[in-house]
Formats: C-alpha cells, structure tokens, sequence
C-alpha cells in the first residue's frame, strides 16, 4: 500500500470510530465540555500513533521471534497502558492543562479500544514500522477529527430540548451513527478511484 | 437598592415585553416559500416523468408528514404548520429517480424525519439535513433501485435509460474516454439526446449561430432545458434557478453558502476537470457540471437550510468552500450518486465545528478590544 | 471539571445499564450477523464469569480494585500504590482470560476467530468486563460474584444478539445461526433478501440501534433515567 | 460636516413607522387639572418629599429633594395644591411615592417672557449647582443627573464633547423637532457644557432624518464663534447609543474608558433652560404615535401628567388600542394603565392597534442567525438564550451576556419570534441572584 493509501484508509476509510466502532465509548461519554474532549480526544491520538509503532517494535522484536503469539492480547494490554501512563507523565511535566481539562482518570483512558485496537489491526495486517507510525498517525488525526465533530454537535445539543430519554449517551451514538453514514461516502471504491486517478 | 433593570424585568413579567415590534417574515413562512419555490420544478418533473413521478412525490412527502404526526401527536404537538416535513418529504422526493419503487421515498422520507430529525427534538434541534440524510440513507441501502431511472416525455431511450451525468461518469470510469467537453465525452461514448434536442439545436446553429461561426455541441439543449432522466426535481436547473433567485432576492435563504459552493465547485471542474478525459488543465466544462445533477437543488435548497448550516456568514462562507471540494470529490471519484448528498450531509457533520470557531473568534475579538 | 469526573465515574461505578451499553460500543462491530454475536457473548459471559470467580478468590485485597475509580480517589502514595496493584491484576486477569477465549476459538471453530477478527482481544479492555472489577459485587462469595458476572453477562449477550437479530434481519434479509444438520444455518427471510435495507448493516446502522436501545432502556428502567438527567443538570 | 469614520456593526432598520409629520413641530400639551409626580424620576434613590397634603405649591417649586449622589431635584409641573402624597406604581411595576398636585392659582412663570442671564460670569460651581438644582437628568433614556457627567474634577478636560442628536428609537423624533425649534438655544447648553468639561472636540451627531439641519448648525457655530464639527450618522437603532455613536465618531470602542461625554440634545435644552433662564426641568418633549393614534404629534408635556390625557389631546384613539407602550417600540414598556404619569425618562408614547398589538407565538429557533447579524455588540444570542433556558447563565456570561444592552435588536430580527431580550434578561437576573 502507498502512504497516501495508508493515511486515507485510516483517517478516512477505515475510521477507527466510524467504521471500526473502537473508541466510541470514549468519544461518546468524555465528559466536560468540548475543552475536555479535545483532551481526551487528542491525548487518545498520540497514544495511538505511539502505541502503533511500539506495537509494532514488540510484536516483530519480541513476540514472534519468540513464538509467543498467543500472548499478544495481555502484552498489548499492559504496553499500551504502560504507554499511557508514560504518555500522562510527560503531559504532566510539559503539558499539565491538558490533563487538567480532560478531567478523566487516565485509567479509562490507558485501556481504551481505540488504541489497543489499532496496534492488533497493525500487527495483524503486518505492517512495517513506518506503515504503521503512518497509520498509527493517521488513525489518531481522524480519531480526533471525529471526535471534536461529536463534541461540537453535543456541545449544540447539551442546550437544545432534546427528548428525554435520548438526551445524552443514546444522542451521541445515533449522532456517530449519523456521521458514521455520512462518511460513507469515502468508501474503498472512492480510495480506489482517487489512487487510480 | 433596587436596580432599574430588575424593576423593568418585573414590569415585563406582567406584560409583554419588550420590543414590540418585529420583521414580519416568520419562520414558518420561510419554510412554506421554499417548498412553493420548488414546486415549479416538481412541476416539470411531473410533466417529464409522467405518474411513476407523481408516485414517488406522494409516497415521500406522505410519509415525512405521516412520520411527523407519529413523532410529535403522541407528545401533544403538532408541528405541521411549520412547513418544514412537507419540505423535508418534498426535497427527498425530487432527489430520487421517477422509477424508484414506492418503499424507496417512503423509507428515505421516514428515516429523514424519525432519525434524523425527531430524534434530537424536531425542527430547530437537528444537526443534519433531514432530506439529505434520508437520502443518504436511501443511496446507502438501495443503490439498484435509486439509480432507476425513467426516460423524460420525448426522450429517446436506447438501451438503459441513464442521466447524462451517470453516462458521463460510466464513460469516464472505462479506459479511453475521450472528449473537449463532457458533452463531446458522452457523444464520443453513443449517449443519445432527444430528437428535439438535435431538431432545436440544428436550427439555432444553422439560423442563429452560424454567422457567428460557432456551433452547439449536440446535448446542449436536452441539459440545459432538463429534458434528460435524472432526479424528479432535478432535472431542470433553470426553475430551480428561478425559484432560488425568488428566494434570494426576498432574502429567504442567504447568498453566502450557495454562491461559494457553486462557485468552488465549479472551479474545481473548471480546473481538473478535464484531466480524466486526457484534455489536461482548465478543460473541464464546468457548466454542464453545474446543470446537470442535484447540484442546483441542493447547493440553493438543501445547503442554505438555516437550521443545518453555519450560524454567522463567515461560517457559511467556509462551509460552502468545503462543500465544494468535497462534491468535487464525489462527483469525480465517489460512488453516492452525484455526491452533492453526500457533500451536504458531510458538510452538516462541520458545521457545529465551524460555528464554534466563528463564535471564538467573535468573543475573541471583542476581548480583545474591550 | 469535576463534576464531569464525578459523572464519569458515576456512570461507570453506580449505573449498570450505562456500563453495558459502554460495553456493548465495540462489540456492536460483530453484530452484523447473529452468529458472530452469538460468539461475542459466548466470549464476553466466559471472561467475565471466570474473572468473577477469580477475583472473589483473591478478594483479600480486591476492595482496592473498585476505589481506583471512585471519585476523589486515595489520596497518600501507598494507598494509591496498591490500588494500582489491584487495577493491574485486573486487567492481568482479564487479559489473560481473553487470551485463552482466544486460543479455545482459534481451535475449535476458526470461522468464528477469524469473523471476530480484532473484537475478540478487545474483550480484555471492554469497559462492562473491568466495569465488574472496578465496581465489584456486593457478594464477597465466589458463587455470588460469579452468579452477578453471569447476570450482566446475559445482559449484555441479550443486548447484542437483539441488536444483531434487527441489523441482520433488516439489514441482509438472513438470519444466520449455527448449521445443524441439513440446515445450513441462514434463514432467508422471504421479501427482505430482495432488497433489504443495506444501511443497517453498515457500522452507522449499528451505532444508531445501539443508540435506541439505550434510550429504550432508560425508558423501562426509570432509575437509569433519572439518574443520568440529573447527572446531566448537575453537570 | 464629518461624515463617521467607521460605523459599528449590526443594528436593525425597522421600516419608518414615524407617524409624525415632518415639520409639524412642537404642541405644547394642555395643562393637566390634576399631575401626579412620581419622586423617582430618575437613576438613583427617591427623592426625598418635602410637600405635604395642603400646601399650596408654585410652577416650578421644588418638592423632592436630591438623595445622595445619583439623585434628582424634582419640581412641581403646575402650580395648585397638593392633594395628596402616596405611592403610586411606575411603569417600571415599582411603587414609589408621588405628589398629586390639583391645579390652581397663577402660572409665575408661563407665558411671560423670561429674562435670559448672562451665564459667562459664573463660576464651574454655580453652573453646576444650576444644573443640579433644576434637577435636569439625562433626557435620552439612563436618566443619570446630568450634573454627574458634567462634573470633572478641575485641571481634567474631557477629550470629546457629543451632542447626540440621532434619535435613540425609531418611530420617535422628539429630538429631530427639538433641534428644528431650539437650535439656538441647545447650541447656548452646550456652550454651557463646553465650558465645564473644556473637550479637545465637539461634535453634534445628528441623525439622517435631520441632515437638511446640518447648513443650520455650522450657521449657528459660526455665529456663535464655537469650535464644534457636525456629523450626520446612519438613523439605523441603536445607532442612537451613546457607545455607538462614539464607535461611529471613530472613538475607542465601548469599554474603553476614555473621558468622552455624550449628552442628548433635550438634555442639553435643559441645561440652558436651567441656566439661562432659571426654569427646573418639569417638562419635557415627546412623541405621540402609533397605529391607534388619530392624530400623532410631539407634544411639550409637564410632568405629571397621565397617559389618558395625553391620548385624548391627540384625538384619542382610533380603534380599541391593544398594547400601549411607554419609551419607544424597542426598548419601551407596555403598561396597562392609562393613569400612569409622564416622567424625566419618558420619550414617547406609542398606542398600537392592530395585529401589531397581538402576542406571538413562538416557534422553536431554525439557527437563522439574524440575531447574531442584528446584535451591535457581538454576541451569539441566539446561543446565550439557549443557554439561559437550560440554566447555564454562569456559561452565557463567559460567553458575553454582561456586554447585552437589551436594545432588541435580536429579538426584532428573529423570524421564530422568540423573545430574546426577555430571555436574556432573565438570564442577568439569575447571574445577580447567583451572585448575591
């Protein structure tokens, strides 16, 4: 696959939330308004381009030389939580507001689907270490970009009279469902005719 | 010591308050005015496609209405009077093809109104054009039947009956399409127009354009006039047209989106495109682009709606920029029928987004003044 | 910002419905045939039933497990260093189990490893799975904590398999199942399979339905209801 | 002439419902057989009574007394004696003390000519305490004691001086018939002012409806050998607002505090009537219009006297009058009483008839933005009463809501007839009591 391929594919095509459904839960509950959103949105995006290319340095370094195949489910696990924390101290000492308007506790955040979920896509598709910081990047951009279109539409419900017993959660998993429809449009067909022509 | 608003407010409480006057649009009355402005190219659609066209309008304006009495009557309202799914019901109806089986409208017109729209409160509190995401939906799940299309009254049908711009894209798709001008493209690849295309098109060059030493390309005609298959309310830009400077002018929908969208979109055509036909840069045709397709119904009916598009101007602007990119897009390389449906419903996605940014930059200036 | 935390985590701790709708967000991916539903909930009841078992046998320490989530946390350095401990030998437990659901599948039945794809690992980090360690069970007993493990279990298998019912039958027209014998295992459902309603089946159709279920389920239980409106004035 | 440099953004131009003729100039009022003066005429606290039932008073008499700093001298309207002293409701919907006074005895003052005194040879404080003492407040709407504005501390100078002609309502050209009848005389007040406040600038503002008056004016400054510009800003509302006429002169924007004094042409007539010709302020011009008025026009009102009266002199009205209001169409207060008495800040009177008296519906808003197009200063309305309505007015205050005026704009432009101005103004009432 060509880099634009990859880059398309994971923002686009293959959009973690979207057509993955890895990371809803985050993008659809991360309380605190649209400043905290874009914390956590964006936190979740570093760590998935990092855990993409550490997923990769341990899977092909470590795991399959070993034979140890089977393991990969708790070693990833505990790496990209690992990857987490160490993602949060370094935001702690050079970045404190971030954390600080994300107002979640990075325990959620270190186990969630959308990181884990794209280093087993990774590895399992066997991607090089540049393919997949390129898709680990690409799949955080359009993590974000998805997740700061839900916050704004949330952000426009949270003072509307919505019904009551869709206000909230169930909104925002028909709102993603909506959006999810609406990038339909860039299917396999248009990343193939748009590589073609 | 009481303070002479609190007193005011007091005041107000009792009666009524203050201004007392106002512009005299209402909201529903905008609602209403832009299903009348539609109605002349429903009309021909009408006269075009014949009953199968008069079906599909009923069936998808039916059922918005059915959809919004089921969705608001069990709660003690009723919003009919606001115009607004009759026009979701009447938008979602000329998008689709006359052959278009019954349940096609009638599913797009229910998921228009009950998703996307009621879902989040009715009018006002949906984020996503209910038409456009209706169609959407029906582009989704029945690819076969939206692309059934009927042949216009005096239409010559040679094989499947397809609109001008599916034949173009299907010519441009296999290898070796050629062509100066789409037209030229769809010539090229044995489209045939209407017989009063060739009748009317052999008299203006011959009488009129002659002298001139120009000539109009076969076709010409057929889409400019919208005697071609296509969507119901689709086909003829120019009642659109009219429709949509009558709302214009009355101030009814703003200028800001749909110019900017028509007019990126038609650049991007203008500018790239030619290079599938092998014509290069600056070759594109961008006029049949601009007639054929919902492009004019969506860009002037669909877009503008207030409730789904950028608050401030500034937004409007922006979005109608993105829109135009993103039908360019689809139109050329997407696989949602024309992709202005698409553009629109992705375009409704930003909005909220784009509105934040316009609202930051409004308080920001101001605090950065005060 | 506090609030929002308080939210966070009431909805995760004290409202079970919410958590397994959290749950249900990315096993609904395996939901566009019954089966591979079938074989999700079969995954996500062993995991959780098995960690439950677990946990009740190690509950020593496993009060620490649940307090990493409460809201405003413990505060000195060796309360918080054990509750790490217990959080991490949470998610060792699951992982592990996970890995071994895992392994059983990829042997005896690949189709459905292979159907499951990524979603299947997923479970270790599924939010109603550790949702049972952070919250735990009033029952200290193993049989009781196993027993509540394989209430929400069902919850969940109940949730998704509905789901799938509605998306595949919608949305292809087929009812797939387990082939027995001379039945194949699809049900073609007579009108539907002609033109069915594509949409549903696509990954939109399934947040949209995951969407409804949850605002249905509000409706029927009230608690859940109230609970998260007020959560949301609070807010 | 100065035309403005850069004009503010937003404001509306609500079709020319100015029922007054033209040129038809000022009527003075008949006198009322019986006024009731309200003692809260103004910005500050109630003046204090210093009538009791009785007494006999004089045209012009002095019968509350200024309390405290943002207070005002208020004076009897006509000569007679007082009734009675009780509290009445004004119809802000506050009770307030008010002196009723039944007509009686000789006008002092009316219909004689006056003598004009030379004012050149006063001090700062014998001009000021004039001004005090006449109890002349701001005509254009605040109500603020003039003398306030007037005051700076000596050495100081203001750096622009406006004499703000353009009108602060639509429908209402109180102002534009004042500056036709008085412009020697307002021109007299602010010399007045010019000599207290010494400005680096003086500027007469007048609206578009007066620009034929502009070869007037630079008459009158020639003549008068003053050093004022005069400039001629768009008639759109709230153009008439003291910031925005500022902004429009190419002042700092509003908030800045820069030492510039914006007075109303009425207020400045008063001036001159307080120092030149010694007469308290207790009358005042208005407009009288409206669809259910027969015969619109602007009258010279005294204080005290009620709305009923003042219909009646302007042939009553016409049809069963729905919704009368006090102020102008924008800003006004409907009040539902015709007994109500005209004060200091009272600038018309406006009787609708008609469907334009009928409550609206509301629908829900279709986010047409027409109230962020309309708003002069920049807010999302539309937003912040959303925000109100849900109780996030902690949240719409982050968002501007302090900045709202409730000029009406918004809610004027709004095609959903959403009342915007009273929403946010709840939303203010809930900030303060959040606060407190």
């Amino acid at each position: 696959m060509s880099w634009v391929a990859i880059i398309l594919t994971f923002a686009l095509v293959d959009n973690v939330i979207l057509s993955r459904l890895l990371g809803v839960e985050a993008a659809a509950f991360a309380p605190g308004g649209m400043r905290a959103a874009a914390g956590v949105g964006g936190f979740i995006a570093v760590l998935m381009a990092v855990s993409a290319v550490g997923g990769w340095a341990v899977d092909s370094q470590v795991l399959m030389p070993l034979g140890f195949t089977l393991l990969r489910t708790p070693v990833f696990v505990f790496f990209v939580a690992g990857l987490a924390f160490a993602l949060r101290a370094i935001c702690v000492r050079f970045l404190p507001s971030v954390l600080q308007a994300a107002g979640v506790s990075i325990p959620e955040i270190a186990v969630n689907t959308a990181a884990l979920g794209l280093v087993l896509i990774t590895t399992r598709g066997e991607y090089t270490a540049l393919e997949s910081l390129v898709a680990g990047l690409a799949a955080g951009a359009g993590y974000f970009f998805v997740t700061a279109m839900m916050m704004a539409i949330s952000e426009r419900l949270e003072v509307e009279p919505v019904p009551r017993a869709l206000k909230g959660f169930p909104l925002q998993l028909i709102t993603a469902g909506l959006i999810a429809y609406a990038f339909m449009a860039f299917d396999r067909a248009f990343l193939a005719r748009v590589l073609g022509g | 010591m009481p303070d002479a608003r609190d007193r005011a407010g007091r005041a107000a409480s009792s009666l009524m308050p203050a201004p007392h006057i106002g512009v005299r649009t209402s909201a529903a009355r905008m609602t209403w005015l832009v299903s009348l402005c539609l109605l002349p190219a429903a009309g021909w659609g009408v006269f075009l496609f014949g009953t199968p066209a008069l079906i599909v309008l009923a069936f998808s304006i039916g059922t918005a209405v059915l959809a919004e009495l089921a969705s608001t009557l069990p709660f003690g309202r009723f919003t009919l009077r606001d115009g607004s799914a009759l026009l979701t019901g009447c938008i979602v109806g000329l998008l689709m093809p006359a052959g278009a089986p019954a349940y096609v409208p009638a599913a797009a017109s229910a998921f228009a109104i009950l998703v996307v729209k009621q879902s989040f409160g009715g009018l006002g509190r949906n984020w996503m054009n209910p038409a456009m995401g209706g169609v959407v939906f029906a582009f989704l799940s029945w690819s076969g039947p939206m692309s059934q299309w009927i042949a216009p009254r005096g239409g010559t049908v040679q094989g499947a009956v397809v609109p001008p711009l599916e034949a173009l894209r299907a010519a441009l798709a296999a290898p070796g399409a050629r062509g100066t001008t789409p037209l030229a493209v769809l010539s090229n690849a044995g489209f045939r127009f209407s017989d009063l295309d060739s009748r009317v098109l052999g008299w203006i060059n011959s009488h009129v354009l002659a002298p001139l030493g120009t000539a109009l390309p076969p076709g010409a005609f057929d889409v400019l006039v919208g005697h071609v298959a296509g969507g119901i309310g689709t086909v003829s830009a120019p009642l659109l047209l009219l429709g949509a400077w009558f709302l214009l002018s009355r101030g009814i929908i703003r200028w800001h989106l749909p110019v900017f969208y028509v007019g990126t979109f038609g650049l991007l055509a203008a500018i790239f495109g030619g290079l599938g036909t092998g014509q290069g840069w600056l070759a594109g045709g961008p006029g049949f682009h601009l007639l054929s397709g919902s492009l004019v119904l969506g860009a002037f009916f669909a877009a503008p709606d207030p409730v789904t598009s950028p608050l401030t101007n500034r937004g409007r602007c922006m979005i109608g920029i993105v829109l135009g990119v993103l039908t360019f897009f689809l139109r050329f390389f997407g696989s949602l029928g024309d992709g202005v449906a698409a553009s629109i419903v992705l375009g409704n996605c930003a909005a909220p987004l784009v509105d934040r940014w316009t609202f930051r930059r409004r308080t920001g200036h101001q605090e950065g003044t005060a | 910002m506090t609030s929002g935390k308080a939210l966070w985590n009431s909805i995760l701790s004290e409202n079970p419905l919410a958590l397994l709708f959290l749950g249900l967000c990315p096993a609904i991916a395996v939901s566009v045939r019954v089966i591979d539903a079938l074989w999700m909930s079969a995954g996500v009841i062993l995991v959780l039933v098995l960690s439950g078992l677990a946990m009740a046998l190690l509950s020593g320490e496993s009060a620490g497990a649940e307090a990493v989530f409460a809201p405003g946390g413990a505060e000195s350095a060796t309360a918080r260093g054990s509750l790490a401990a217990g959080w991490m030998r949470a998610l060792l437990i699951t992982s592990f189990l996970t890995a071994s659901f895992e392994a059983g599948l990829l042997a005896l039945a690949p189709t459905a490893s292979a159907a499951l794809g990524i979603y299947a690992p997923l479970i270790a980090v599924n939010c109603l799975v550790r949702g049972r360690g952070m919250s735990g069970f009033p029952h200290s007993s193993p049989g009781g904590s196993m027993a509540a493990a394989l209430g929400r279990g069902i919850g969940f298998a109940g949730s998704l398999v509905l789901i799938a019912l509605v998306r595949e039958a919608l949305g292809a027209g087929t009812i797939t199942l387990f082939p027995v014998g001379g039945f194949g295992g699809t049900i073609g459902i007579p009108i539907l399979v002609e033109q069915p309603v594509r949409a549903l089946g696509f990954a939109g159709g399934g947040l949209l339905c995951l969407g409804y279920l949850a605002g249905a389920a509000r409706l029927i239980s009230p608690h859940a209801a109230a609970s998260s409106a007020s959560g949301r004035a609070a807010e | 002439m100065t035309y403005p440099t850069k004009l503010p953004r937003g404001g509306v131009d609500p079709p020319a419902e100015i029922l007054v003729p033209r040129g038809s100039g000022i009527t003075n009022a008949a006198v009322p057989s019986r006024a009731l003066i309200p003692l809260l005429q103004h910005a500050g606290k109630t003046a204090l009574c210093l009538v009791k039932p009785g007494d006999r008073v004089r045209e012009g008499m002095l019968i509350g007394k200024a309390d405290g700093s943002r207070s005002a001298n208020v004076h009897a309207s006509i000569p007679g004696i007082v009734i009675e002293v009780r509290d009445h409701l004004l119809p802000t919907g506050e009770l307030c003390a008010a002196v009723a006074i039944e007509l009686g005895g000789e006008f002092d003052t009316s219909g004689k000519p006056r003598s004009r005194r030379e004012w050149e040879s006063l001090s700062r404080l014998d001009l000021l305490d004039r001004i005090r003492g006449g109890g002349v407040v701001g005509l254009g709407g605040g109500s603020i004691p003039t003398h306030l504005k007037l005051a700076v501390s000596p050495g100081s100078s203001s750096s622009l001086l406006v004499a703000n002609g353009v009108e602060c309502e639509p429908s209402l050209c109180a102002d534009d018939a004042l500056l036709r009848e008085k412009a020697s005389d307002m021109m007299e007040g602010l010399r007045i002012c010019q000599a207290l406040l010494t400005p680096a600038r003086t500027v007469i503002a007048l609206g578009e409806h007066s620009e034929d008056l502009v070869p007037e004016f630079e008459r009158l400054v020639r003549q008068k050998a003053m050093k004022v510009d005069v400039a001629v800003l768009p008639s759109r509302y709230p153009y008439g607002h003291e910031q925005l006429v500022l902004a429009a002169l190419g002042c700092r924007p509003p908030g800045s505090e820069s030492s510039a004094t914006v007075l109303n042409v009425a207020t400045l007539y008063a001036v001159f009537e307080a120092v030149v010709l010694d007469k308290p302020l207790f009358e005042r011009v208005l407009t009288i219009t409206g669809s259910a008025v027969r015969h619109p026009r602007n009258l010279k009102v005294r204080f005290g006297t009620s709305i009923g009266d003042l219909l009646e002199e302007c042939g009553g009205l016409g049809s069963e009058a729905a919704k009368i209001v006090m102020g102008g169409p924008m800003r006004g207060v409907s009040i539902d009483s015709l007994d109500l008495p005209v004060t200091k800040g009272t600038s018309g009177i406006i009787a609708f008839g008609g469907p334009a008296a009928l409550k609206k519906t509301e629908l829900p808003c279709i986010r047409c933005g027409s109230c962020i197009e309309a708003c002069p200063w920049d807010l999302v309305p539309t937003r912040l009463s959303k925000l109100v309505r849900v109780g996030e007015a902690a949240t719409a205050d982050r968002e501007g809501l302090s900045r709202c005026t409730e000029c009406g704009c918004c809610a004027y432009a709004c095609p959903s007839r959403i009342p915007l101005v009273a929403v946010l103004r709840e939303g203010k009432r809930a900030l303060r009591g959040s606060d407190a």
